[in-house]
């Protein structure tokens, strides 16, 4: 793991201020892209969940390892990722993170140690259990997130690995975002019983925190994270938080399932930023002019990384079979048996 | 009575006219109920029949999958809604390894009458799990049906008998066909399995599309026409079963055939069709016959690389050309 | 469900010894006609845990479903099956349950409501679950029963039905007959936490008790199942149990994984048959030459069926093709589009 | 110096070769530790490598793909054990959606170094989910290697190779073949991937068979020797990729083939490579490729149904007579 130079408090405060801010401009560009009918497809917004992606990844080191979910670019931003290689991703550009073959749903950051977005619901959870295995074994000091919503708790794959992670002892922590929906149904009508309970009935220490609270989620994982290191793992967390926009970008009408007045409440109450924003003014970490401030920075290197990204290439049509094998240029004549 | 309406109505349809006529038929999936499920096919049934017959799952494909293969077995018939194609991997052990060998390995005791509806097709810019067209896996197992809808008129003719059959069934709708019409009778249809839709006869060459490359095949044609190439177009409907006899005898008469079809290439469908033509119709074919599937390759996300993967008209038309000109 | 005519006690009691007692016996006769080579593959012998298929299976009516397990002939047996059915399907005739199709692992007795064995360990759970939903909406009061191994934990299919059995309160009991072992390797060291705590965490009532007595199994699955049918369902019951015999037939070395002191042990200490037996005769409800005499008829009954299950006929060859599906006489015809 | 052992023994020389060469390589299934696997091929590693590179899983076949995923994306190189390939079923998102696409999706950042040690076959009267041979499947899905050995010696060289390999290989070896020996030089032996090994030479017909089906053929060549047709016997050794050159000139030699795997025929392995010949040796064929695979049912239990649904050295025989003399 390597290790972050020593910071002041005040520091990690900020930057935990300003990746919360990132995630938020990269989502409302994202929306407007759609909007604008600039993307391809559709994309699942992180806008409202920002606390529990930086509370998280701030915790972790560049070499500690995450998985993350279709709604993925918080946990990507909160990783470490920059704004250019993820919009051209977005885009199809040959400059994305993954040369655009991956897409939103896919984008994966090896260099700082995210092993990719998943569009599989639960999908990633063996792989996070596996990055555990493998940091045991290879006695490497790395710990892994794993990072899926309420509705992925559903998945039969999460009490497979986590059984195996409790039995063998691996340091990992699943992360579970109870954003209180899975696309368009309420938590309670696909979730019997306690969320918690299960990974405790695997002998799991699980805990339940205020995923909106940044340094309230932060605090427990850099505790668990250092317990993982020595050996105290796994760990599971279930972090309460809210996601502003629809299941996906395209999803405009949802009061069948939930109300108006719920999302407003939220976001006038409970937000992330808004909120540690007050409390960093009040703490006199940061005056609401430097908050501000930093806020259009934000926007506007956004804002440049965007224009980038739509000015950009896409990949040269000769990649369409690269990377389908490691070591093999391209997939077509190797799989007809020409040179090997 | 003419009357057009979209592929996602056709399903509509049949869920409502299906589930008055037999009570023992039930919906199970993902956002089926007040929701009328993420593509908005099922909107309206739960309103009438109510949350015991329409019924949301929490995301456990193998367990609800799993859940209607018991359901099958013991009085109702589950019509299961897999959200996208892709996820049949999840449920590969519950459809494959139960559903379609209970009624063999019971020596005709169980049987499992169920439907899965679920999709295929790339070019909507979903990436390389949301965009697979794997109804070969499914073909390559006995005891499952495979149905590959073309149009809103099959889908509905082909579902309806699907949820009357005895068997597990598992149509393909293509995703982007969704909202696609056709003329579609009101009420009763049924379209029976095993039988081809020849939908253009012609004379020079076979075109063989399933699915999503029927209407490839169709434009291909028309563009054919043009060089004065008479293309005979043949959507088999199902593959399991698969109505060989009308694809044969259609290449004993043109003597050349392509075979389109959206999987990818490599030990998929257009490779068993095209077998059966080579071996049935060897002494009267004057070229080999063609395969187009989907290129090997997972399906990218970008835009310039998706469309690339997957069979086009103009592909279809200048392979045509290249073999009417015994170019191949 | 069809209702069991009114009985004394004393005839139920002597009924589920006869059931054990038959179990044993039908698995000492299916052990001898794998060592003298006359049984085709191999099979997993239920010898010990008698006491948790009859007990549990005395509790249900004949309409009430089961779902079986890899190690099945005794759920089969207790279910109602008779002899030389099941002799005839272990070496795959003709008249056998299955007409020789099945075998030893995919023994169904659907007249008996037995929907199956299963040879993919924790295969039938979604089966079962799926049983209780169709009695649900059918409207019948039929319970399921879902028999499984405490390997079949590990399996995540499980977590994904107990959720949905738990949020619609479905009609099933979960069985889990914990014979200490999967396969080679002792159940502490493939499940972690506790397998009752992990129902319970679903919302699940979840019961421990004595799989080898079958009085008590019995009372407690008698409760749990007339409970289940007012709509009071899901259970979970975990049995502690023993397997004398290998995994398989034809695991004869044993001792790397576990000792013959414990098998003695068990043997000498918990058998169901044994132990029912001595309460049987101290509550004066038979007489040990009663039993004996019970015990010689169902060997005579066993030996005479599986005399006559060597000597009847294979199925014919044209079955080759029959019941791949329903409704269709031969499949190879109807699969290249041969008549309907 | 000639040494003969079984298919078992040379598996597990690769294990204690490939794991003493490199610490990063781990094995990772079911009672693969103490007990060395219920096949036995296993035996003594644990004891040498200990549990952390030698682990035993719980009964959680997608839970362990997974993790192997995982553990292969960060430094190791899992050797996964899936007991029976009937339970490819089970892990089929892990391997399909995950493990065949990482590197893909990712632009090439991601690498899934993993082998899948498996097994097909039928004969075993194992019923109808211990029986299958459904390597078809995963070949169809690109991303993923397939190797299909059909003796010890190729069993050990291409095992090592896979497990060098940087991609995810799924080795089916046929369960009827464990105890067959063959001559396997001790010590190092590296096989390609996409090399077809020609097992006798002929210029009557080309027959190819694929892991258990490659005896069949060899001994349907002798058969037809004593007729006096001389067969040439083709084994591909991997089906992904192919070696398609060495089939198809064969083929447009012998003017005549017939393709023998042990999977289902319908939509398997024996419609591609049977269709590649068809296409590519076209203007040397004398008579229609000829296909044969497992019956299209679920293998049945009874041994007098069984032994009925696999092609054995007379059926092979027999359809080589036939194609020889132009009955077909
Ligand atoms: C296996 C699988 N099933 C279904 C889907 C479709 N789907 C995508 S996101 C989603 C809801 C996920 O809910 P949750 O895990 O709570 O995450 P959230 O969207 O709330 O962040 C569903 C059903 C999928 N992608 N994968
Ligand atoms: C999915 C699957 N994985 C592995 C196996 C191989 N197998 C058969 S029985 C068994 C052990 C099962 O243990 P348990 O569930 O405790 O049942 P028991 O044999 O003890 O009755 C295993 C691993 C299988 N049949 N199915
Ligand atoms: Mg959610
Ligand atoms: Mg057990």
């Amino acid at each position: 793991m390597a290790k972050k130079p020593a910071q002041t408090n005040a520091d990690d405060y900020l930057r935990m201020y300003r990746q919360m801010a990132k995630i938020r401009a990269f989502e409302d560009n994202a929306n407007r892209l759609y909007l604008e009918a600039k993307m391809p497809g559709l994309t699942h917004m992180y806008s409202g969940e920002e606390a529990v992606a930086v509370g998280i990844c701030e915790a972790l080191g560049s070499t500690d390892k995450i998985t993350s979910t279709h709604r993925g670019h918080g946990h990507c931003m909160a990783k470490g990722a920059d704004f250019k290689q993820m919009f051209c991703e977005l885009l199809g550009k040959a400059e994305g993170y993954c040369r655009g073959k991956g897409g939103s749903m896919h984008i994966a950051d090896q260099d700082n140690g995210n092993l990719g977005a998943n569009a599989i619901v639960g999908g990633s959870m063996g792989i996070a259990t596996g990055a555990a295995l493998s940091a045991k074994l290879r006695g490497s000091k790395d710990v892994t997130v794993c990072f899926f919503g309420d509705g992925a708790t559903a998945q039969g794959l999460m009490y497979e690995v986590m059984n195996m992670a409790a039995l063998w002892k691996l340091p990992v922590i699943y992360a579970c975002e109870n954003n209180g929906y899975s696309e368009y149904t309420r938590t309670d009508e696909i979730a019997a019983g306690s969320i918690t309970a299960r990974a405790e009935a695997f002998g799991i220490e699980a805990h339940k925190v205020d995923g909106q609270d940044v340094l309230a989620v932060n605090k427990l994982t850099t505790d668990l994270v250092a317990r993982a290191r020595k050996g105290e793992g796994p760990f599971f967390i279930e972090l309460e938080t809210y996601r502003y926009h629809g299941h996906h970008v395209g999803d405009i009408n949802r009061e069948y399932y939930r109300t108006k007045k719920e999302e407003a409440d939220w976001k006038k109450n409970r937000d992330p930023i808004t909120n540690f924003g007050k409390w960093l003014t009040k703490e006199g970490i940061a005056s609401a002019d430097d908050l501000a401030a930093m806020d259009a920075e934000i926007k506007d290197e956004a804002k440049a990384a965007v224009d980038y990204a739509l000015a950009a290439d896409y990949p040269p049509e000769e990649e369409v079979d690269a990377h389908v094998f490691s070591g093999v240029a391209h997939a077509r004549p190797y799989l007809s048996g020409d040179a090997a | 009575m003419s009357r057009q309406i979209t592929l996602s109505k056709a399903i509509n349809e049949v869920m409502f006219e299906e589930m008055r006529r037999d009570p023992s038929v039930i919906l199970i999936g993902e956002d089926v109920a007040e929701a009328g499920h993420p593509f908005k096919f099922f909107a309206g049934l739960v309103e009438e029949f109510g949350t015991d017959r329409v019924i949301d799952t929490p995301i456990a494909e193998p367990g609800y999958m799993g859940i209607a293969v018991g359901a099958a077995m013991t009085g109702t018939r589950p019509v299961v809604d897999l959200m996208f194609g892709d996820f049949l991997y999840l449920v590969m052990d519950q459809l494959c390894n139960q559903a379609a060998k209970a009624h063999y390995m019971s020596g005709g005791k169980l049987t499992v009458p169920l439907v899965v509806n679920t999709n295929l097709g790339a070019t909507r810019r979903s990436a390389a799990q949301h965009s697979q067209s794997i109804h070969a896996l499914v073909a390559h197992i006995p005891g499952v049906k495979v149905v590959l809808p073309s149009n809103a008129h099959d889908a509905k003719g082909l579902m309806k008998t699907a949820i009357r059959d005895d068997n597990p069934v598992v149509i393909f709708n293509d995703k982007m066909m969704y909202n696609d019409k056709a003329e579609v009778p009101d009420g009763e249809l049924l379209i029976p399995f095993g039988v081809a839709n020849v939908l253009r006869e012609g004379t020079d060459i076979t075109l063989v599309g399933t699915s999503s490359m029927v209407g490839v095949c169709a434009t291909a044609a028309e563009m054919l026409e043009d060089d004065g190439i008479s293309a005979e177009v043949i959507d088999p409907r199902t593959i399991v079963p698969l109505d060989e006899a009308t694809i044969v005898n259609s290449v004993k008469k043109t003597g050349r055939a392509i075979v389109v079809d959206e999987g990818h290439q490599s030990f998929g469908v257009t490779a068993e069709i095209a077998s059966r033509i080579a071996d049935k119709a060897f002494y009267y074919l004057d070229a080999p016959v063609q395969r187009m599937g989907a290129m090997d390759v997972p399906i990218p996300f970008s835009p310039a690389l998706e469309d690339l993967t997957v069979p086009t008209p103009e592909g279809v038309a200048d392979r045509a050309r290249a073999l009417v000109r015994g170019e191949i």
